[in-house]
């Protein structure tokens, strides 16, 4: 918007040209700099010059890479790399399937999805893989019921279970994406398939590949997310002796002494390992053009299923429900309902103690709101910048800055979050910046920052597939009608996302209400996250105070998605919400 | 810097917050606490290293601070009027770096005596009859895992009798888990028998269960020799204004008063489960007697020796074991 | 060559809300047949056509291909299970296939080789003018080419029936006429049957076996292009096929073929072509072509130029008559405003209907 | 009534690749003038017209709306600056906004009170014919009520300058032509200056000030209806405005306004409107308008009836003569295919141009 030079005159030239310094745009960058590139240009740098933020006595050295070139590490990023690849394509197959489920059949099934789907989003990884572990473990349930799988949990406890957590964790991700850019496809390119003669599979994978975009941020996000997961990895891999990268990494700057050089320089082949990613994806798109929604864009009619197909759709998705959530909730009710630490074994008793007392606790109520507090604002913010962002990675036009932009966004991602909270602590905890009066580091605006720049690449992600989508001719008509960009704006792109940013705001607040690792490093001292205090719950031995905590944070998480849902059913006007309704 | 008159108290202890509230009471002086696990609250001091944004810090474990003390970050100060008994004054730095306001063990052997008998010693855990029954905490993770490395250096006679009989351990079985509370929770749902802990978890645990007896999960605790003891430290910033300095010199003169410590031991779960190293403090209510230092159980390490290798010894654990 | 579909449309109905696009409408095109579709903006020609190519479905009524039911209400055969190709109005190309990729697969269903498939999709694009445009992506391309790819992609695979959907709507004259004569030559070729919408008449005169005028979701007459010009079954397919204008007057005698119809003062020969009465209050819808300044069978009206518009082969000229005003009156040279001109009507060219009542109900 | 832009293109120049979509094209549109552009597919008309409405960079040159550089090269005053309204292409409807919403929010920047804007876009909606569909979004609309739509999404709120990229291109022929006279009086009333595309010739000559001929990103020609179809200045412009047919002959004798070219044994006299000399080789561009069945002052010219087309008025012939073929050969009776005909050629209508050789570069 901002790179659309005007010109009026020779006057208004020069007038122009100063307004273009200091634009919206402007604004933009200077946040996405602070915020994102700064603390992971920081942090990265540190692998070259230990000494420029006092964690070695080197200037400039590349002892760390040789450190970090050790096969041992190799081997994890590799992992990391493999499990993140194939979880990634996994989740986005899936969720592609489950989007079509819902959204283009009239499975009856679907509405309990669209139900489900921010809880999935929700659970946090631990539980997922504790309600897993609850099932297999020796004398798991499986085994009290007479079963004894071993072979089964040593898969678990490997790439096996950590690739099928990190899928299922995946899902969610993907679905938002792919569903919020299926809305926005319209039958016609499938009936033009079907009118020359290709089946239903081919009208398929049309729309499949009219999706790329939001396929390829699916992809991109879980990629992302489970390289950068320690849940799952601390849960099952250390145990199975198979490393990966996050874990390596966690272990090098939780270590005593801590070493962030090392540290940067792992992350540093990590990401090197994402720019592959990226460059996958800009290949694959470049060049095609994939602007599918337009006034002419016809409303889907759901396909009608037979008994059989909609049994099976129907059994799918609830067999994808009882595995992704049924199981961490009940990996959450066997930690939280459980007196002890959270066991099955033969004469346990369930009973709400543990609830009874968390709720009763002000180590429940204070942080609950302060995170909820956070989240709103973070939700808020990063989805205009998500907005802005998206719609730049779309663009056709500014090359470096688009280029640049794409990097850092992954990058927050693929970082795991105490590292990216490692290098906010580098950039705003300067001397320098202290001096001069900046006093950022240790504060709430700070904490707050850090939310949204750990959130801006999923919500930005989950944005593209649909910023894609317009033709340029809906904006164009605006402007030609006599409206700015901004209003232009306003009135076109926003409706027209509206459900999609919906859908990232509640993205964004589910994902922060309960972020653990920017929380710790960067809360400001005296008013700790709720997430933090879960941890230490978890982490003194109240396993079930610690998950009813959870499970708090969870319901009351769903209730906000369910409002703002509710508000936008009532509030939105009628064109905003036909968008992508099925006839 | 900011919040300039407030203490910056950065602590991995649970009691911490109602120490931190005891002390402002008594003194007027605010206090910001930091409470994080020990790996992140050292992670944050390490970032922020250029500019240390801390006062006090408080976690067991006291080879961080022989760490910090050798980078000449501590402020030495001896709290006035501690009364010290034996192994206060013992575990004591010479160089007054830090304050040892009490103890726990590293480790208790606590083991499901529904489904084991009692080990006597650690060969005996390395023998066939706790073949795949034995876990122990990963030293990268967890904080007062270390030390217990450090002890089997100092009772083995070096580094290499240490990776042996660790080495023989996963030969046999052991199994790894991040910390504490992961262990003993593997403990009770069956997955092994028998986990190598900090004391203060391991009787948390025990208690637990003698409370709300679950048929089959009867866990028990025991000290096999050598047990090595694992302070709990304060330390004061060497690099914080003078402001900070002196609220943390009053805050180190209060945590070593009885008061203090009759508040750390008010509750009767987890950190709250140490000894105390003043003299006439008894531990908490539930906390099982200490084995006796006369008994020769217990040895105590010197924290400046193993520091230095530490890095390298959990490198060779993460690579090799877990 | 194989056989283009027999088709058999009986009475559809398709309703949205209140509105009934398609009003339990039948109609029957023969294998082989090229039938046109003319109607207003609105009248449920797209909907038809797409209900035949399986992807509208109907509230009730049958379509048959041949002997095959291929809808039976909301019951479809699948549209690939038709053997048919459309252009749609819309053009629907895929975005992100360039127009070569876009004719090649609809080019898929025939399982050549992909040499002999690719043969055929360029051969397709040269025809309709695009060969150097082959690797553009419907986003490159003009808006009379993307409908150009449109049109290849739909006449690339022979299928037994095509349908058209005003697929020449966006480009000029010349092109027209050529893609026109491409569209007949091939479907009959392939002795494909053809729907085809459009709005231009002499598109329709020109490619038509048959023409269907279609209103309000009827099918109000399907005749050969003579009949339908010449002997038009109701009021609105006269007009829409062009008037010049209408007067009102009163049957003053009937003949077998023709009618005197008196319109105040003077009277006017006309045909008709649905019984009338003597005394009957009728409307005289007269046809561009039966007005001239110069001399035939009916006595001249007396009116006054207001209008002319310049036409290339020469002038059209509006006029006011004492009994209301005609357009498009034709002449080599131009007559100026306000200028008095005697205008001559061609009996056989301007045709009486019964008066009717404004329809209120639509 | 405000006065619409009075509009100077200068050398304007857009590349797509190699391709040059406007090849250093220059128009003047004088303020509140009406100008149609006529040219064939792909031959840079929207790019034009999308120029003047800001919202494609050119590659160089100049757009002035009076003394205002609205374009320099790539620097654009932004579109909504520019106080026009455009009719897409594609419609370019917003999907989220029913009919009366789309034309309302194109309204909003004349910022009347809600009831006055309420007011205009009704009376917007009716003028199309859409007022019954007011509430339906554009999904619910066929193609030619989404077409009108955009068309009262343009001409609502009176803007200076109206760009219509072949705005009636959807709609039947009756419709068209209510709509034409809707938009030339209604860019008369406002006084607005207009530019629009079509690619129906009897729509430009109805509704053009001005016609430019465009072809391959230039301007061939731009001048009154009557001009361009009786003096076209180039070869294209004659045959873009209506061939019969070419025949290929040389200049025998020229006079001031007429030439006779011989064609093997036969000769006829034409026009020219470009230089020639005797002796040259000329193409014989023959108008529909020239031919006929019946005498004139020509020799007539043997042929034979090869193929026959009903027009509705009358009969289309394509007749083969020894010279060539020629199309439309027009009589209100048919004659049979195969009969001998003599076909005379009316001189005024009948223009030599020097033989072009075809050209490779393009
Ligand atoms: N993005 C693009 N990339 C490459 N070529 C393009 C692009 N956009 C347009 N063109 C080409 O530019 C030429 C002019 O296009 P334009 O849309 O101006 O044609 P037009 O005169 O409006 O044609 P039509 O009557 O078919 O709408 C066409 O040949 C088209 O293929
Ligand atoms: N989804 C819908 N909801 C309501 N009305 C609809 C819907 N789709 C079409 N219509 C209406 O049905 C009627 C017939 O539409 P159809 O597209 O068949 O017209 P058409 O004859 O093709 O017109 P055109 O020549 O303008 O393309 C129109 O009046 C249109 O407004
Ligand atoms: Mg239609
Ligand atoms: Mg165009």
């Amino acid at each position: 918007m901002s790179n659309e030079r005007e010109l009026d005159g020779i006057f208004p030239r020069a007038l122009s040209f100063l307004r273009s310094k200091f634009s919206p745009m402007t604004v933009f960058w200077l946040l996405i700099v602070s915020i994102l590139v700064l603390p992971i240009i920081l942090f990265l740098a540190v692998a070259f010059t230990p000494k420029l933020l006092d964690q070695g006595p080197q200037w400039f050295t590349f002892s760390s890479f040789k450190a970090a070139a050790d096969p041992y590490f190799l081997r994890a990023i590799w992992h990391s790399f493999l499990l993140g690849v194939i979880s990634a394509i996994a989740a986005t197959a899936i969720a592609l399937g489950v989007a079509w489920i819902v959204l283009r059949t009239s499975a009856s099934s679907r509405k309990i999805w669209n139900l489900s789907i921010f809880a999935l989003l929700l659970a946090p990884s631990y539980l997922i893989a504790l309600g897993w572990e609850r099932i297999f473990e020796r004398a798991g349930v499986l085994n009290i019921v007479g079963i004894d799988l071993p072979q089964v949990r040593d898969l678990l406890y490997g790439p096996v279970g950590i690739g099928a957590i990190l899928t299922f964790k995946g899902i969610p991700f993907a679905y938002l994406v792919i569903s919020n850019a299926m809305r926005g496809l319209g039958e016609e390119f499938e009936q033009a398939v079907r009118v020359h003669g290709g089946s239903k599979i081919q009208a398929f994978k049309m729309m499949a590949t009219l999706l790329l975009p939001a396929l390829w941020s699916g992809v991109a996000i879980v990629f992302a997310e489970s390289i950068s997961d320690f849940g799952v990895a601390s849960q099952l891999a250390s145990p199975g002796r198979f490393s990966v990268a996050t874990f390596t990494l966690y272990r090098s700057v939780m270590s005593i002494p801590v070493s962030f050089p090392l540290c940067a320089a792992i992350s540093i082949i990590l990401l090197a390992l994402v720019v592959l990613a990226l460059l996958a994806q800009a290949k694959a798109l470049r060049g095609r053009s994939f602007r599918v929604l337009s006034g002419r864009t016809r409303p889907i009619t759901r396909r009608e299923l037979s008994r059989l197909s909609s049994l099976g759709a129907n059994s799918a998705i609830y067999g994808l429900l009882f595995i992704t959530l049924g199981i961490p909730v009940f990996g959450a009710i066997s930690a939280s309902m459980i007196q002890g630490l959270g066991t099955v074994i033969s004469n346990y008793q369930f009973n709400f103690d543990n609830y009874i007392r968390v709720i009763q606790s002000p180590l429940l109520r204070a942080p609950l709101l302060f995170s909820a507090e956070a989240a709103l604002i973070t939700a808020s913010v990063a989805v205009v910048l998500a907005a802005v962002s998206s719609k730049m990675l779309v663009s056709t036009k500014n090359g470096a800055g688009k280029k640049l932009l794409d990097f850092f966004l992954l990058a927050a991602v693929g970082l795991p979050g105490i590292v990216f909270a490692i290098g906010y602590i580098f950039a705003y905890n300067l001397p320098i910046a202290q001096r001069y009066g900046f006093h950022l580091y240790g504060t709430v605006a700070l904490l707050v920052l850090a939310y949204i720049a750990t959130a801006l690449p999923s919500t930005t992600r989950s944005l593209v597939g649909n910023m894609n989508q317009f033709q340029e001719s809906l904006s164009e008509a605006c402007r030609v009608h006599g409206f700015s960009a901004i209003k232009t704006w306003i009135a076109v792109v926003l409706p027209l996302i509206s459900r999609p940013l919906l859908a990232a705001w509640c993205l964004t607040y589910c994902g922060t209400l309960l972020e653990l690792p920017v929380s710790q490093i960067l809360y400001p001292p005296g008013r700790a996250p709720l997430a933090v205090g879960i941890d230490r719950a978890l982490g003194n031995y109240d396993f079930g105070g610690g998950t009813a905590m959870e499970v708090f944070a969870i319901i009351s998480a769903l209730m906000v998605v369910a409002l703002a849902f509710s508000l936008y059913e009532y509030l939105a006007p009628t064109g905003w919400k036909q968008l992508g309704k099925a006839r | 810097a900011h919040a300039a008159d407030a203490l910056q108290l950065y602590a991995a202890l649970d009691y911490s917050t109602d120490v931190a509230a005891a002390f402002t009471a008594k003194t007027g002086i605010p206090v910001n606490l930091t409470a994080l696990s020990t790996g992140p609250l050292l992670a944050k001091m390490t970032a922020e290293k250029n500019n240390p944004q801390w006062g006090v810090y408080w976690a067991d474990g006291a080879e961080p601070c022989a760490a910090l003390d050798l980078d000449k970050q501590l402020l030495h100060y001896k709290s006035k009027g501690a009364h010290l008994n034996a192994i206060g004054v013992q575990l004591a730095p010479k160089t007054m770096a830090y304050q040892v306001p009490g103890f726990t063990e590293m480790v208790g052997v606590v083991y499901n005596s529904s489904k084991v008998r009692k080990p006597t010693s650690w060969d005996d855990l390395a023998s066939a009859d706790f073949k795949g029954q034995v876990g122990m905490n990963n030293p990268s993770i967890s904080g007062p895992t270390y030390p217990f490395l450090a002890g089997f250096m100092q009772q083995l006679g070096g580094i290499d009798a240490m990776k042996a009989y660790i080495l023989k351990m996963k030969g046999n079985g052991m199994r790894v888990f991040d910390k504490n509370s992961k262990t003993m929770a593997a403990l009770t749902t069956g997955v092994i028998n028998v986990g190598l802990v900090q004391s203060s978890s391991g009787i948390t645990t025990v208690n637990i269960y003698k409370n709300k007896p679950v048929t089959g999960v009867t866990p028990a605790i025991t000290f096999l020799s050598k047990t090595t003891v694992l302070p709990s430290c304060l330390a004061i910033d060497g690099r914080a204004s003078v402001f900070q300095q002196d609220a943390a010199k009053k805050f180190a003169d209060f945590v070593m008063t009885t008061d203090a410590v009759a508040i750390m031991t008010k509750s009767n779960f987890g950190d709250s489960l140490f000894w105390p190293t003043l003299v006439g403090r008894n531990p908490a209510p539930g906390t099982s007697t200490m084995p006796s230092i006369a008994s020769g159980i217990v040895q105590f390490v010197d924290p400046y020796k193993y520091a230095s290798i530490q890095g390298e010894i959990q490198d060779w654990f993460t690579k090799n074991i877990a | 060559m194989k056989s283009g579909h027999a088709i058999r449309i009986e009475s559809v109905r398709k309703n949205y809300g209140a509105l009934a696009a398609l009003d339990g409408l039948s109609l029957n095109i023969k294998a082989g047949e090229f039938t046109v579709l003319l109607g207003p903006s609105g009248s449920g020609k797209s909907t038809l056509i797409r209900s035949l190519a399986g992807i509208e479905k109907l509230d009730s009524g049958s379509i048959f291909f041949g002997d095959r039911e291929v809808n039976r209400g909301p019951l479809n055969v699948a549209p690939e299970k038709r053997d048919l190709a459309m252009v749609f109005q819309d053009y629907a190309l895929w975005p992100h296939l360039s127009a070569l990729e876009n004719v090649g697969y609809a080019m898929k269903r025939r399982k050549l080789s992909p040499d002999d498939s690719l043969k055929k999709v360029r051969a397709a694009l040269s025809r309709v003018g695009l060969a150097s445009k082959e690797a553009n992506y419907p986003h490159q391309l003009s808006g009379g080419e993307q409908q150009r790819v449109a049109l290849a992609r739909a006449i690339v695979a022979d299928p037994a029936l095509l349908l058209f959907d005003e697929p020449l709507s966006n480009l000029d004259a010349d092109l027209r006429e050529r893609l026109r004569i491409e569209i007949s030559t091939l479907t009959r070729e392939i002795g494909a049957s053809a729907l085809y919408i459009t709005h231009d008449q002499s598109e329709a005169f020109a490619l038509a076996d048959q023409i269907g005028v279609i209103n309000h979701g009827v099918i109000e007459q399907i005749d050969s292009p003579e009949i339908i010009y010449e002997k038009p079954a109701t009021r609105f397919v006269a007009t829409f096929t062009g008037t010049a204008g209408i007067f009102k007057g009163t049957v003053k005698s009937i003949s077998a073929k023709r009618c005197v119809i008196s319109l105040g003062k003077d009277s006017l020969t006309a045909r008709h072509t649905v019984p009338l009465e003597v005394g009957q209050e009728v409307d005289l819808l007269v046809r561009p072509a039966a007005t001239s300044f110069t001399q035939n069978d009916n006595e001249p009206i007396s009116s006054t130029i207001i209008d002319i518009a310049y036409r290339g082969r020469g002038y059209e000229h509006a006029i006011e008559t004492k009994y209301g005003s005609l357009t498009g009156v034709f002449d080599t040279i131009s007559h100026s405003r306000g200028q008095k001109m005697e205008v001559s009507i061609d009996p056989d060219k301007c045709i009486a209907f019964p008066r009717q009542l404004p329809d209120l109900t639509k």
